[in-house]
């Protein structure tokens, strides 16, 4: 395994920016998420990796060798494609094996290697069986061994799981961090779903629109998003537009002055606050808001509060049985409360999509 | 429930009506090959293979047969590569220019929409000027007649691999780069073993397109050397009788047990 | 990125190689019809519209231009309606017969794979047989014509049609159900126009099919009322000269004209 | 509108059962979803309201009449299709048209009527587009106006939002929720998506191969659900085999003994726990657990725990900065606790899939 350096990488398709610049570093044995809705470069970057489209600009280096120059079969990265891409007409063994075929491993040493990898992600004794004979799950299973077989340098992971059941999700998350994590494989992993970076990445990377927002944790990102869009799209997050009218006083757009953390604030800042940190009483201090909607979901409970022409959203846990919350119904006078320092004032970039609460 | 059942009928009928009307005929010819008069009355008064050993003794069907057989197979053979090469280049070639693509692919189709006649008296005229030029024969040569019969495979080759070529996943072929294969070991291991149906059914049709062409090859066929269609043609215009059916049933049985074989193979109603 | 650019222009090569092969002979045969002398010379001595002239002159071509474009019309008027109801059928009444639908449309390949002059063959001797039966004429009628290139139409557009129909939101349907559509109302209003791309490319098909038809037609004209291929066949067996390539290439132009028209209503490319 | 009643309705192709046996009262202008995974029979039954779909027993009642063999286009059902079904050939205002035009509405009428559509759901002046020419969630309300326009006795919906990408899917849940209250339709909804059915619905029908399992809202679905495959399909649960040991004391598969309700339990019982009714702590009383991983999902974290040999998951909201189960890493040994009450012994009906804590 090695280290995967991308410096000041970038890719235009003539007017149309792809991917900006993106800096980043892999340790030895990290897994770092690109994350990002779709169309916001993660995939051109991971593609530039493993050599698939050339760079406009800036140079990747794998374990210390510059790659950028080099053709895909020259790069020693180990791919798993969003729809696996098995070969259709080799067997399951055929498929694994063909990396160490490209590579001129030796009949015996391969076959060993095959039936190792193969038993690494529990298919053990289908390795005569063609792709189609396999479930969706086992297909990326087959995927995974085909690209762990050959030890590559760096492992590419281009949205693998969305082509699973949510059930099924769930499980191969566990198992491909398990998995990475064993054997100590240098990853860069492409997924626009938050839960599953949050879950599986030791960093992750926050793109959009061919930008990088944030670099960090998971708890980075999420207790200190840098940027309202990082706020959005990690979490969700009650994003309002307003200004600051004294330290710690917040004028939302619709109306309502709401305490926030002190500090200074850009013209065009935005509020946000996590629905989660925002407290729903029906009495006792706190601002006086109205109810417009509660959803019951089981273990939460959303509430949709109107905050004086402001709206905002809060998630608590559902209120105990004999709880009077319990019985809340919209149209309901309640209070809210947060504490100032979860309400942050965050820089908006132009263009960025702020909302109302989702 | 009752006016689908009623619906079902007539759809059954519809089908019959237009299967029948299409098949009719080789069947009508199929039974006559069999049949022991010349003029067929019904009931029939017996069955025989008397046109079959007729049609046998005229050596030249067998010989059109052997001739047809050999250009077929030689237009096939140098054809089906190069449209294969050309549907690749058309479809792989052009990066992002989708709207070239288009005209090429609608190009391609031209060829389709030549009359056969016309073709076949183009490729006359061409033949008889570059004759004039190179000082050799080239009209009623064997080489002539398969260069000209090239020309009718390639276009069923690039629709048939190109439909193939639309319908194949990319990422296979970055996968086997991905694993350390170079792009000529991606091709011959990855993208034409995909490309399977498209080629086997590019290669039947090319085949029988060859092996039934009748248009573009009057023209070009020499004294002596006149393929199997050409030979019914020349048999008709001096006698009608059941020989030619015959013949015409052997033709049938051929092609359709090809068809079948290679349907065997490749499921072709789901590639043609 | 080197590699790639070599491999690019190879690409190019065998594209430009494989139109040019296709396409030279239709290319050769406009500039004869041009050319002022039979036998060309080069450099060209001097252009000319004689050989149009001349072929305007001879008036079997053009009352076999004009009996062509009877025919082709005639015959895709009633195929093109029967092959969409066929394909209807096909694709809509076996429920979940999957196997039987395969079938069916393997099927209907084979009037495809049976070779033309086979099919005349069958044609003429069925014919003779019916006019035994019902004491009147069919071959040599423009009726018995018809009615044979009906038989081309049909698999065609069965093909075409069909294609449109997989490619079918069948919910489309259900969804005027729901909107209160009785069943002939959702037809006409709903499925028919959604199939439109596969019908008008069937009509097109059909009528060039019909129009260049060479091999059915040749045994089937009666004496003085033949189609344009077939006058083409008989002016080349007592004269070669460029008015052959005149006429070729006033098909050539019609033909390529109609597949323009249809291409701006309908992406042939993506159909056919 | 009216209401709509299923009586034994079920559906059998050949040996297989899609539907064994629904029976269902939908009530004037209630909303009810059908809920299940993929293969439950919840579209083959909207199907059968629908028309499209025969049933091979039972009887579909739409307003007290018996529509069991009527055609499609004689039931008065208005449906939106999961692929939106638009007709390609006609724009949106010949769409919306369409089934006014089958009822033989006036020129002036439709015109009226299918303007006030188009407005009910946001799209005036779009009336001349072609449906390609509109965006997916335009798309989409054209198809909601289409079916509302010609104010049909029941409204079906079929998995109308599963096109959709999951922003704005929140969003057009809450449009399509407000309308149907609004309108008072009497509506049944088809969804393989939990939060959307108990984010909308009035009362939810939870299906599994062919039979229905629970009806209820989602409170009794959450709180009291009857089986265990309720349990696990509504909300996360933790399901574990296993037996009663004395009254108030289970012993699951893995070795550990678990308090839980007192009452009877058959032999293949199975104890339901909700993750997040399990509680977390560093030390005090409960019993004692090792954790395998903590996940950190920003506003719950998720604790993988083994008790004695049996997994156990809990999700907790994720503490606070100075918690010191803030620093709980992978080994660490930690107590957990839950009200005995909370850890039901519900049946699991033979084939149903018990799995391990997702």
């Amino acid at each position: 395994m090695g280290t995967l350096v991308l410096e000041g990488l970038a890719r235009r398709y003539g007017a149309t920016v792809a991917v900006e610049r993106v800096d980043l570093d892999v340790q030895d044995g990290e897994l770092v998420a690109l994350l990002g809705p779709s169309g916001c470069g993660k995939t051109t970057t991971l593609r530039m990796v493993a050599g698939f489209v050339p760079p406009s600009a800036g140079r990747v280096l794998i374990g210390g060798r510059d790659v950028t120059r080099a053709a895909p079969h020259g790069r020693d990265t180990g791919m798993v494609f969003q729809s696996y891409a098995l070969f259709p007409h080799m067997s399951v063994g055929q498929n694994v094996a063909f990396g160490l075929e490209m590579r001129k491993v030796g009949r015996a040493e391969r076959e060993r290697r095959v039936t190792e990898a193969l038993r690494l992600v529990r298919l053990e004794g289908l390795a005569d069986r063609l792709p189609r004979q396999l479930s969706g799950g086992q297909q990326q299973r087959v995927a995974l061994a085909r690209a762990l077989v050959v030890n590559p340098a760096v492992f590419l992971l281009d949205e693998p799981l969305s082509n699973l059941d949510a059930k099924l999700r769930a499980e191969v998350r566990f198992e491909i961090r398990a998995l990475q994590q064993r054997l100590g494989l240098t990853t860069l992993f492409v997924t626009h779903d938050q839960e599953e970076a949050l879950t599986m990445a030791d960093r992750l990377v926050v793109m959009d629109r061919g930008r990088v927002r944030q670099i960090g944790n998971a708890e980075a990102l999420y207790e200190r998003p840098a940027d309202a869009f990082v706020a959005g799209f990690i979490g969700r997050c009650n994003l309002l537009r307003g200004a600051l009218e004294s330290p710690g006083r917040f004028r939302a757009a619709g109306g309502a002055t709401l305490p926030c953390a002190p500090g200074a604030a850009p013209a065009d800042s935005v509020l946000a606050l996590r629905p989660e940190r925002v407290s729903v009483e029906t009495r006792g201090e706190g601002l006086p808001a109205r109810l417009l909607a509660v959803t019951y979901l089981g273990a939460q409970t959303e509430y949709h509060l109107d905050l004086g022409g402001t709206k905002l959203l809060a998630i608590r846990a559902t209120p105990a049985e004999d709880d009077p919350r319990r019985a809340l119904a919209p149209g309901d006078a309640v209070t809210v409360h947060w504490s100032p320092a979860e309400a942050r004032l965050l820089p908006a970039l132009p263009g960025d999509l702020v909302e109302e609460a989702a | 429930m009752r006016g689908s059942r009623w619906r079902r009928m007539a759809f059954v009928l519809v089908v019959a009506g237009a299967y029948g009307l299409v098949l009719a005929p080789v069947l009508a010819v199929v039974v006559i090959s069999v049949f022991a008069q010349e003029i067929v009355s019904f009931p029939p008064e017996g069955f025989t293979l008397r046109w079959y050993a007729n049609a046998w003794e005229k050596r030249e069907f067998a010989r059109g047969f052997v001739t047809s057989l050999q250009v077929a197979f030689a237009a096939s053979a140098i054809g089906v590569p190069l449209g294969t090469a050309a549907a690749l280049a058309i479809n792989r070639g052009f990066g992002r220019m989708d709207g070239l693509r288009g005209a090429m692919n609608t190009l391609l189709l031209g060829p389709l929409a030549v009359p056969g006649v016309v073709a076949g008296t183009a490729l006359y005229l061409f033949y008889v000027r570059a004759e004039f030029w190179i000082d050799d024969d080239i009209k009623g040569t064997t080489l002539g007649l398969v260069a000209a019969h090239v020309l009718l495979t390639i276009p069923w080759t690039v629709r048939l691999v190109s439909a193939s070529l639309q319908g194949l996943d990319r990422s296979a072929e970055e996968a086997a780069a991905n694993l350390g294969a170079r792009p000529l070991t991606v091709f011959w291991r990855v993208t034409l073993p995909m490309l399977r149906p498209g080629v086997v059914a590019a290669c039947l049709f090319s085949f029988i397109q060859s092996f039934e062409n009748l248009e573009l090859t009057l023209l070009l066929v020499g004294p002596g050397r006149v393929t199997l269609p050409v030979a019914m043609l020349n048999y008709l215009e001096f006698r009608v009788d059941p020989t030619l059916a015959a013949v015409a049933t052997v033709q049938i049985v051929l092609v359709g047990a090809l068809m079948l074989i290679t349907d065997r193979f490749v499921k072709l109603s789901r590639v043609v």
